[in-house]
């Protein structure tokens, strides 16, 4: 365990520097320097504010240095906000954290009882409504689910407040808008496992013995569909980071999200860095979490 | 990941101790359930062969030039509500042009993006696959971390650093698209080849002396074609919603050209005032997802009757 | 000796991928095995599930790369041959599998699978090739038309025999049978061995079996080596192998075997426990932990396989003591 | 109501109230809501517009225009232009009494400081604005000369309105670059207390605040950003927020329609017109440049509904203009806009040799840096097609959009381009007309945003930027309108963009004030009782 | 059946009569099971001999009331459990009083028949939990620990809390049984219990299933297609073929003067130890699309005796000797 942790540490390691080149190198593609400056600054203006951000050294060397920073803490300072763009970002983690997962406590909330029950009752009409139900959260884009989540529940009903991170209230809506895109891959995996553990010789032997339904079905069954559960919200975790970039502009959600979209318009790369790295790592992070959740829910990772 | 075909070692006993494997009734049973239980999706199908009607036909279908301005006729709603003008089915938007003529043009740029982004992802997801769990190694090895490393970077948050640099547009989508999905497809290539390499039939054609590019070229590509053709059908729904959000946050396709995702970014400013053209679109990204989705979940049903993740 | 085994070794290394090396050990899948097997013969390998049987296969098709050791056929050393001496090779073994449902391309016709070999191999005309192909089908009992149609069509019996075929095409002298019948229909394997009896004798071929099946190794067989975790404990010919087995385990397994004769009593347990891990086997006499004639010395040394008569062979340290 | 009998006596009575009647300390509190976020805190760093919204209740400057347009003497208390060995000198007496949030009255060295910092590239953003100044003389604590090396047309009445911020020496030495921004130092009516970055400004009324006539009746005020039209709207309507910027112009139907919502639209900061590529000698696909020709431009200038497209495109929510807006230096009331009359642009069109029109790049600004300023752009170049003038729409996003615009960079514009900024509103075109109407002139400063070339304007472009005395000034900017107008120089101009401000009546005591922020400065805004 | 001539040693505790399990599927119906009918005496064993897709497997679950949902569904017949018609039962009842307490099951691949994420204790401690048989945690370990005693689980103690996968495929067959007979039914069902295991271990599985036995007086159906494991264990052997039992009766009888020409094919067809180097019969052909199955026998097609009246009528059961029975019209010829 203790090699695998370490050898999964260094992959992701690799990943974060990885991603971190390749979009150092995107990011250097084009010349932000215009948009920071009055318009009708000087060429002269241009030029010394090039060499002060230090975009006239060959892009290699500029990303050594930014990486020998950046391995200090310092990830440079935001071109708009002329802040560390550090800062900027960690200041807003919490919030995008908060909304990814409120998303998948939605998500799950919904998958759970969906993947179960239409494991049981398959082909019943619960499974088509559960089915049809996740489906839907899967074929509508976000952005599109919290629009009109606000137009009616907010504007027209007056609910829930449309906008802002201010208590529990504030947070239903930017949840499902996030949340329920997942609930149908969940759904259907958990079905699909259920399915397979249901009709494993393992469960044919529990009920053989007289174990009750309710105890092999919750019990037995959806412990086995832990493991393959926990991956798939590992994976989704990233989904729910990139829907955040959505959700956090349409609900005003005070997130690190809607922070990097501006940050691209106004083509402030240091930030926009500093942004898409974090979601790297939170990615990374994540899954390195999951992948240490299997000792725990699966025993024979344990002893491995 | 560690690589279980990999790792185990030479032999394992006859029968794989996977505690989730159904027995050998289930598995009859399942094979032929899931053909009962999954009827041809008709509806969904029919669905999807409309969008690519409208898409080929739009030229001609259009009941109004989608791109022609009539200020006098803005935000005018469907023919079935108080206020209608005559001739626009799905009511006009807030230039006054014909909701109907934008969204079967939409098809058009939606069709065209989700075909080039699945066509160039899943060949490239594909051909990396294949590579990575053939060969192994040192070629494995290095796939796998490109596919963590992009794994890592939110789609989204690629697409904005790509539109900063490259600016929006219909190519940068399908850069993005296909940036984003290629590796969805090497993973379950590469995790499908790895157990069709252990599979007797490609050992057996090694020691009927085929070379290696015709082992992968006749044994493992038209195994993995079932499996190919399942995902992109499952990634057309999410292709169109991917754009649509893109487009949504500006970073796809850029007016002129409109999408789907467009005129709902377009739509925006009047959904108060008028429902029609921030809904519209919408149910038409809705209906087309849920039919590619159907449609999807229903050749996976059929082709891929192990039912793996996919 | 059209086929020769000198002290092959496998290894297999577990865990560790690159660029994260640091493996964690290794399975010893083949631990220095040596045999010989004559043209026209037929040797078993018999063993139960790890023994390495079927790691000696792959190594002779030359499907994994040996650890060390030589493979000789027809008087060349196998491991190292160039690509144009293996395809060489390639012609005149083939083999035969135990699944007959994964070792047919699904995606392929009867046809396209038969010609395969050959097309491997060398250009044939077209007429040459579907006559080639009509005489292969007629010998494992198939009507022509077979050639049109796809595996799923087949039972597993037909299907076996078509796999039969496949191997047949290219005219070999050797070819590998990996548990050809166990995955048939009991109703059906007699089918296949009769097949495969009736061919090597029409053919002149040698065949090389890996079974678990003691009945039909001792039906089938001319040689038989007995393996234990990647050992071999006991060689000989079969029918002496089988009337006076020498080595503790071949005595164990024999005495398992069930009888399909209910006079004949319970088998008898003559082995405790069961078999070790390849990962970390026992020390000394690999059998030791399980054998019922234990000695102090099985646990330390390692019995190297002794000359019993003329053509026989078993190692264990019972034997030397008995010469002693 | 003290603050009431100030208002009554009058500008004149400013330094008699200030000076003697200390007002009673505001109170209350109010939230209310603005699309758009100020980033950089520092009247030297500030490049965006937006940066004002905040800056400009923070920071004045020595003159400002009133809520009528007309510029008064702010921290300066009177000002005089002279001459000294030919080079123009600006002698300033300083308003006394004037206190910085953070303690200290502000004194001439404060405003010699605030030059050098303003001049330093490596900390300003505006350095040119100070390149023609060569220093500051100080006399005494309240009177100060500013020595030019050279005449500046625009530093009087300019864009900058003698570009010199009320900055705390003495604060902005012993803080850092990163403090400065985070707690800005001013003499403004609003004194930053905290802020949390894409969420929310909290200010505090300025009890020390030197004008008692226009100051604010609460005390704190916090401002929230919410960037999305409907949520916002929401937020007023809920109650959640007492005042928002920036109505949407597709919602000020509802807006106005709604229980206990005031509003009122003033002009932005902002204007829009189509630059039309007159430096090309050749079209991209064709062998000569259209645009050429007069009659082609003015044919393109009639061939557009702008009512129209005001009343259905951007819902009234923009006013019409020529040479420039009310309030500024050049505005000449007696310029009308071209009339929509596609008649006679496709007469000028035959005139001109095209009664076949044309092909034309059209390059469209889709980033809404303005209201619907997309749908604007898809608008006016379908109208040009009714005349001929028949363009392949490309859209343009804000940053590649920029590039295009300036002749430095490549690709440069060679079609119609959806145009803003540039006329100067406000006060003075002077600087914008420099990049606008002026050749391209590469490294002299000339033209850098230029798409028309002509002597005759060159000439009248270089001579306003030594002009300082408004009243030659004044003339002069009015005969380049003029031939601006005439010659559709520079581009058709379109309409200036209203921004609607919208309240809760019951609560919001609001008087809009104009400002670089444009109409933002909350320099009058309290709770109603 | 009651005055059933072969009851050998104690009462019936199984009775099946008649008994059909059909899958529904949308193509058509697979008869599974058609028309079973046999007993199981207590202490006796009772082996169902026949190859894949014979139904052996399907008629122990129809015995359990398991048969995959949906699909298989038991369609009419009779299993008497103890004297109990399971058919007419509720689920729970099934659940509370029957599997379990009076019949269990010991399935087929010990690698799989065993949860992987709960420790044996856990496991094997269910059976008592879930039946009120044994109260609080440390009495259903000590329970558990002397039920692990009695499959010969050396230092049971120690290795209550290890997982199914630190034992080894015996071990684990030992723990399924020790499952199946925590309880103390008086039926159980073995599934090919050993076909999954290498020989010697085989050989230490059947005799603990002969011992246990022997200690508990259970009547144990036991599941094989290996005629040799038939032959090792069973007291009686009822051969089926394509859902039928072709023939049944003791096991010395079976073997030594099989009846249906399928048994004899079958027997004729395996290599016996011993009998070197003989041809082997091999029995044409394969067998019938169970969901088409040819009207009269079903053996016909690939029977050497074949008369036409075999391919129109499907045979009667006929006894041949008290307690030996075949379905062949053969057997009414010369018997």
């Amino acid at each position: 365990m203790l090699n695998y942790l370490i050898k999964r540490i260094l992959q992701g390691v690799i990943s974060i520097i990885g991603a971190s080149a390749i979009i150092f190198a995107i990011s250097r593609l084009d010349d932000p320097t215009l948009l920071l400056l009055p318009i009708d600054a000087t060429p002269e203006m241009v030029e010394n504010l090039r060499q002060r951000l230090g975009l006239d050294l060959p892009i290699v060397q500029q990303y050594l240095i930014f990486l020998g920073n950046a391995l200090q803490g310092d990830f440079g300072n935001s071109y708009r906000w002329e802040q560390p763009a550090l800062q900027l970002i960690l200041d807003r983690l919490p919030a995008t954290l908060e909304l990814a997962f409120a998303g998948l406590v939605f998500a799950l909330a919904l998958a759970i009882p969906f993947g179960v029950l239409s494991a049981v009752y398959r082909d019943s009409w619960f499974d088509n409504f559960a089915k049809l139900f996740a489906m839907l959260g899967q074929a509508m884009p976000n952005f599109w689910v919290g629009l009109l989540l606000i137009l009616f529940v907010s504007v027209n009903l007056g609910w829930l407040p449309a906008f802002g991170r201010e208590g529990f209230d504030s947070l239903i809506m930017p949840a499902i808008a996030l949340g329920w895109y997942p609930v149908a891959a969940m759904t259907r995996m958990l079905r699909s496992t259920m399915l397979d553990v249901l009709d494993s010789d393992h469960v044919r032997m529990a009920r053989a013995i007289g174990v009750p339904n309710r105890v092999v079905v919750w019990k037995y069954a959806l412990r086995n569909a832990a493991v393959p559960l926990v991956t798939m919200l590992g994976i989704y975790f990233a989904n729910m980071l990139s829907g955040a970039f959505v959700v956090e502009v349409i609900f005003a959600w005070p997130g690190m999200g809607r922070m990097v979209v501006e940050a691209m318009f106004a083509r402030d790369f240091p930030l926009l860095q500093v942004g898409v790295l974090f979601s790297a790592i939170l990615f990374v992070v994540v899954n390195l979490l999951v992948d240490l959740s299997y000792g725990v829910l699966d025993p024979r990772i344990r002893h491995d | 990941m560690t690589d279980p075909s990999r790792a185990a070692g030479p032999q394992t006993a006859g029968h794989p101790a996977d505690p989730l494997a159904p027995s050998a009734i289930t598995r009859m049973l399942r094979h032929v359930r899931l053909i009962r239980a999954g009827k041809v999706p008709w509806v969904a199908g029919g669905m999807l062969l409309l969008l690519v009607f409208c898409a080929l036909f739009a030229d001609l279908i259009m009941p109004w030039d989608p791109t022609a301005l009539n200020l006098g006729k803005a935000l005018k709603p469907p023919i079935w509500q108080d206020g209608s003008v005559s001739g626009h089915l799905l009511g006009t938007d807030n230039l006054g042009r014909d909701i109907l003529s934008r969204i079967i043009q939409g098809a058009q740029v939606t069709l065209e993006v989700g075909l080039y982004a699945i066509v160039l992802s899943g060949g490239i997801g594909a051909l990396m696959g294949m590579l990575s769990a053939y060969f192994g190694g040192v070629v494995d090895a290095v796939i796998m971390r490109l596919v963590d490393i992009q794994m890592s970077i939110p789609s989204i948050a690629l697409a904005l650093v790509l539109a900063a640099a490259l600016s929006p547009g219909m190519s940068t989508v399908i850069v993005v698209i296909v940036l984003s999905y290629w590796t969805w497809y090497a993973r379950i290539v590469r995790g499908e080849v790895l157990s069709l390499r252990e599979r007797d039939f490609v050992k057996l054609a090694r020691v009927a002396g085929c070379s290696t590019p015709v082992i992968l070229w006749r044994h493992i590509l038209p195994n993995v074609v079932n499996t190919l053709l399942v995902l992109a059908s499952l990634q057309l729904g999410s292709v169109i919603i991917f754009e649509a959000t893109l487009s949504f946050l500006g970073l796809g396709v850029q007016s002129p050209q409109m999408s789907w995702g467009l005129m709902l970014n377009d739509a925006r400013p009047y959904m108060t005032r008028a429902w029609w053209p921030i809904t519209l679109p919408g149910i038409a990204i809705m209906i087309v997802c849920l039919a590619a989705n159907v449609f999807g979940d229903w050749m996976r049903d059929t082709l891929d009757p192990k039912r793996r993740q996919l | 000796m059209i086929l020769e085994i000198d002290n092959l070794v496998k290894h297999f290394p577990v865990g560790g991928s690159f660029p994260f090396g640091g493996s964690k050990g290794e399975v010893k899948a083949v631990d220095g095995v040596s045999f010989g097997i004559g043209a026209g013969e037929t040797f078993a390998l018999v063993g139960e599930s790890g023994c390495g049987k079927t790691t000696i296969a792959k190594l002779i098709l030359l499907l994994e790369q040996p650890t060390s050791g030589r493979i000789i056929f027809d008087g060349t050393d196998l491991t190292s041959l160039n690509r144009k001496q293996v395809k060489e090779y390639r012609r005149n073994a083939q083999a035969v599998f135990q699944d007959p449902y994964s070792s047919l391309n699904p995606r392929m016709k009867v046809r396209d699978i038969l010609a395969e070999p050959i097309r491997a191999h060398q250009t044939m005309g077209r007429k040459d090739l579907e006559r080639r192909l009509d005489e292969v089908l007629e010998i494992v009992g198939l009507p022509e038309r077979a050639k049109r149609n796809y595996p799923h069509e087949f039972s597993g019996g037909q299907r076996q025999r078509i796999a039969v075929a496949r191997a047949l095409t290219l005219n070999p002298k050797f070819i590998v049978l990996d548990e050809p019948i166990s995955a048939l229909d009991v109703s059906i394997r007699a089918q296949i061995l009769n097949l495969l009896e009736d061919i090597q004798k029409e053919l002149g071929l040698t065949y090389l079996i890996i079974a678990h099946d003691l009945a039909l190794v001792e039906h089938v067989s001319t040689t038989v080596g007995v393996m234990y975790l990647g050992n071999l404990v006991e060689i000989g010919p079969t029918a002496q192998v089988f009337d006076d087995p020498q080595h503790p385990y071949t005595q164990a397994l024999l005495a398992a075997v069930p009888r399909p004769d209910p006079k004949h009593g319970l088998s008898e347990q003559l082995a405790t426990g069961e078999i070790a891990s390849a990962l970390n086997p026992p020390s000394g006499c690999k059998f030791h932990p399980r054998c019922p004639h234990v000695l102090d010395v099985c646990s330390q040394d390692y019995p190297e396989l002794r000359r019993i008569g003329e053509s026989r062979a078993a190692g264990c340290h019972l034997l030397e003591e008995r010469s002693a | 109501m003290k603050k009431f009998a100030c208002a009554v006596a009058g500008a004149a009575s400013l330094l008699l109230c200030a000076g003697t009647q200390a007002a009673e300390p505001a109170t209350g509190s109010l939230t209310i809501a603005q699309a758009a976020e100020s980033t950089m805190l520092d009247v030297t760093r500030a490049a965006a517009g937006v940066d004002w919204y905040i800056l400009g209740n923070i920071n004045e400057q020595l003159l400002q225009p009133d809520p009528t347009l007309e510029v008064k003497n702010w921290l300066a208390e009177k000002w005089e232009l002279t001459e000294v060995d030919g080079l123009p000198v600006i002698e300033i007496w300083l308003r006394k009494g004037v206190k910085f949030h953070h303690g200290g009255e502000l004194t001439s060295s404060d405003m010699a400081f605030a030059h050098k910092r303003l001049a330093n590239p490596d900390v300003s953003k505006w350095p040119h604005y100070q390149a023609k100044v060569d220093h500051i003389e100080i006399i005494d604590d309240h009177h100060f000369k500013i020595i030019f090396k050279e005449p500046d047309g625009t530093f009087i009445p300019g864009a900058g309105l003698m570009r010199l911020y009320g900055i705390s020496e003495a604060y902005y030495t012993s803080h850092s670059e990163e403090e400065i921004q985070q707690r800005p130092d001013g003499t403004g009516p609003w004194k930053l207390v905290d802020r949390k970055v894409k969420e929310e400004f909290v200010l505090e009324a300025h009890d020390d605040y030197w004008n008692q006539e226009h100051r604010p009746g609460v005390k704190n005020l916090t401002i929230k950003i919410i960037p999305e039209d409907i949520t916002r709207v929401a937020a007023l309507q809920t109650g959640a927020v007492d005042w928002i910027d920036a109505v949407p112009p597709a919602m000020i139907e509802d807006v106005k329609k709604m229980d206990g919502i005031a509003t009122t639209a003033r002009p932005s900061g902002n204007n829009l017109f189509m630059s039309l590529p007159q430096y090309l000698d050749k079209l991209p696909g064709r062998n000569d440049n259209p645009f050429k020709d007069v009659r082609v431009r003015r044919a393109a200038a009639l061939a557009v509904d702008m009512e129209g497209i005001i009343e259905h495109v951007l819902f009234g929510q923009a006013q019409r203009y020529t040479t420039t807006t009310p309030g500024s230096a050049a505005y000449d009331a007696s310029v009308e806009p071209y009339p929509y009359d596609p008649q006679k642009a496709k007469q000028l069109m035959t005139e001109a040799g095209y009664a076949n029109g044309f092909d034309v790049n059209c390059y469209n600004l889709i980033t809404p840096r303005e209201p619907n300023v997309k749908e604007y752009g898809e608008a006016f170049y379908a109208y040009l097609g009714q005349v001929g003038i028949r363009c392949k729409l490309i859209g343009e996003e804000y940053a590649p959009w920029l590039a295009r615009n300036n002749r430095s960079r490549e690709p440069q514009n060679d079609g119609i381009l959806t145009h803003m900024w540039g006329h100067g509103v406000v006060a003075d075109p002077g600087t914008p007309w420099s990049g606008h109407m002026h050749c391209y002139a590469p490294g002299e400063g000339w033209g850098s945003y230029s798409h028309y070339c002509d002597p005759e304007m060159d000439a009248m472009v270089k001579e306003q930027a030594t002009v300082m005395d408004p009243a030659d000034r004044i003339p002069l900017l009015k005969r380049i309108g003029k031939k601006k107008y005439e010659d559709v120089a520079g581009g058709i101009t379109t309409y200036v963009p209203l921004v609607t401000f919208a309240w809760r009546e019951d609560k919001v005591d609001y008087k809009p004030w104009p400002w670089m922020g444009f109409w933002r400065k909350l320099q009058e805004i309290g709770i109603k009782h | 059946m009651n005055a059933d001539p072969q009851a050998k040693a104690g009462q019936p505790v199984l009775k099946v009569d008649d008994l059909r399990t059909h899958i529904f599927l949308k193509r058509g119906t697979v008869q599974a099971v058609d028309g079973v009918s046999f007993h199981v005496n207590a202490g006796e064993t009772l082996g169902l001999v026949g190859e894949s897709g014979s139904g052996k497997s399907m008629t122990s679950l129809s015995i359990l009331r398991l048969t995959p949902k949906p699909g298989a569904r038991t369609v009419s017949g009779r299993i008497e459990i103890d004297g109990i018609n399971v058919l007419d039962l509720d689920e729970e009842t099934m659940v509370r009083d029957i599997r379990g307490k009076l019949v269990s099951m010991i399935s087929q691949d010990p690698m799989t028949s065993l949860n992987p994420v709960f420790s044996i204790g856990d496991q094997v401690g269910a059976a008592f939990r879930y039946h009120d048989l044994v109260q609080g945690r440390s009495a259903i370990r000590e329970a558990v620990v002397n039920v692990l005693r009695r499959v010969r689980i050396p230092s049971p103690e120690r290795r209550l809390d290890d997982f199914p996968h630190q034992y080894s495929g015996g071990m684990r067959q030992r723990v399924v049984s020790a499952m199946a007979i925590a309880c103390s039914p008086k039926l159980m069902i073995a599934d090919e219990p050993t076909s999954n295991l290498d020989v010697t271990i085989q050989v230490q599985i059947i005799r603990l299933l002969r011992e246990i036995q022997k200690e508990t007086g259970v009547g144990l159906i036991f599941i094989t297609h290996d005629m040799g494991v038939a032959a090792n264990i069973c007291d009686r052997v009822a051969v089926m073929y394509a859902g039928r039992i072709v023939e049944i009766g003791d096991v010395e009888t079976i073997f030594a003067n099989p009846s249906h020409p399928y048994t004899q094919g079958l027997l004729d067809s395996i290599p016996h130890l011993g009998r070197r180097r003989e041809r082997l019969y091999s029995i044409p052909g394969n067998p019938p699309d169970m969901q088409n199955p040819p009207s009269g026998c079903r053996f016909a097609a690939r029977c050497p005796h074949v008369m036409d009246k075999c391919r129109s009528e499907y045979p009667p059961e006929t006894t041949v000797a008290p307690g030996h029975m075949a379905a062949c019209w053969l057997v009414g010829k010369s018997g």
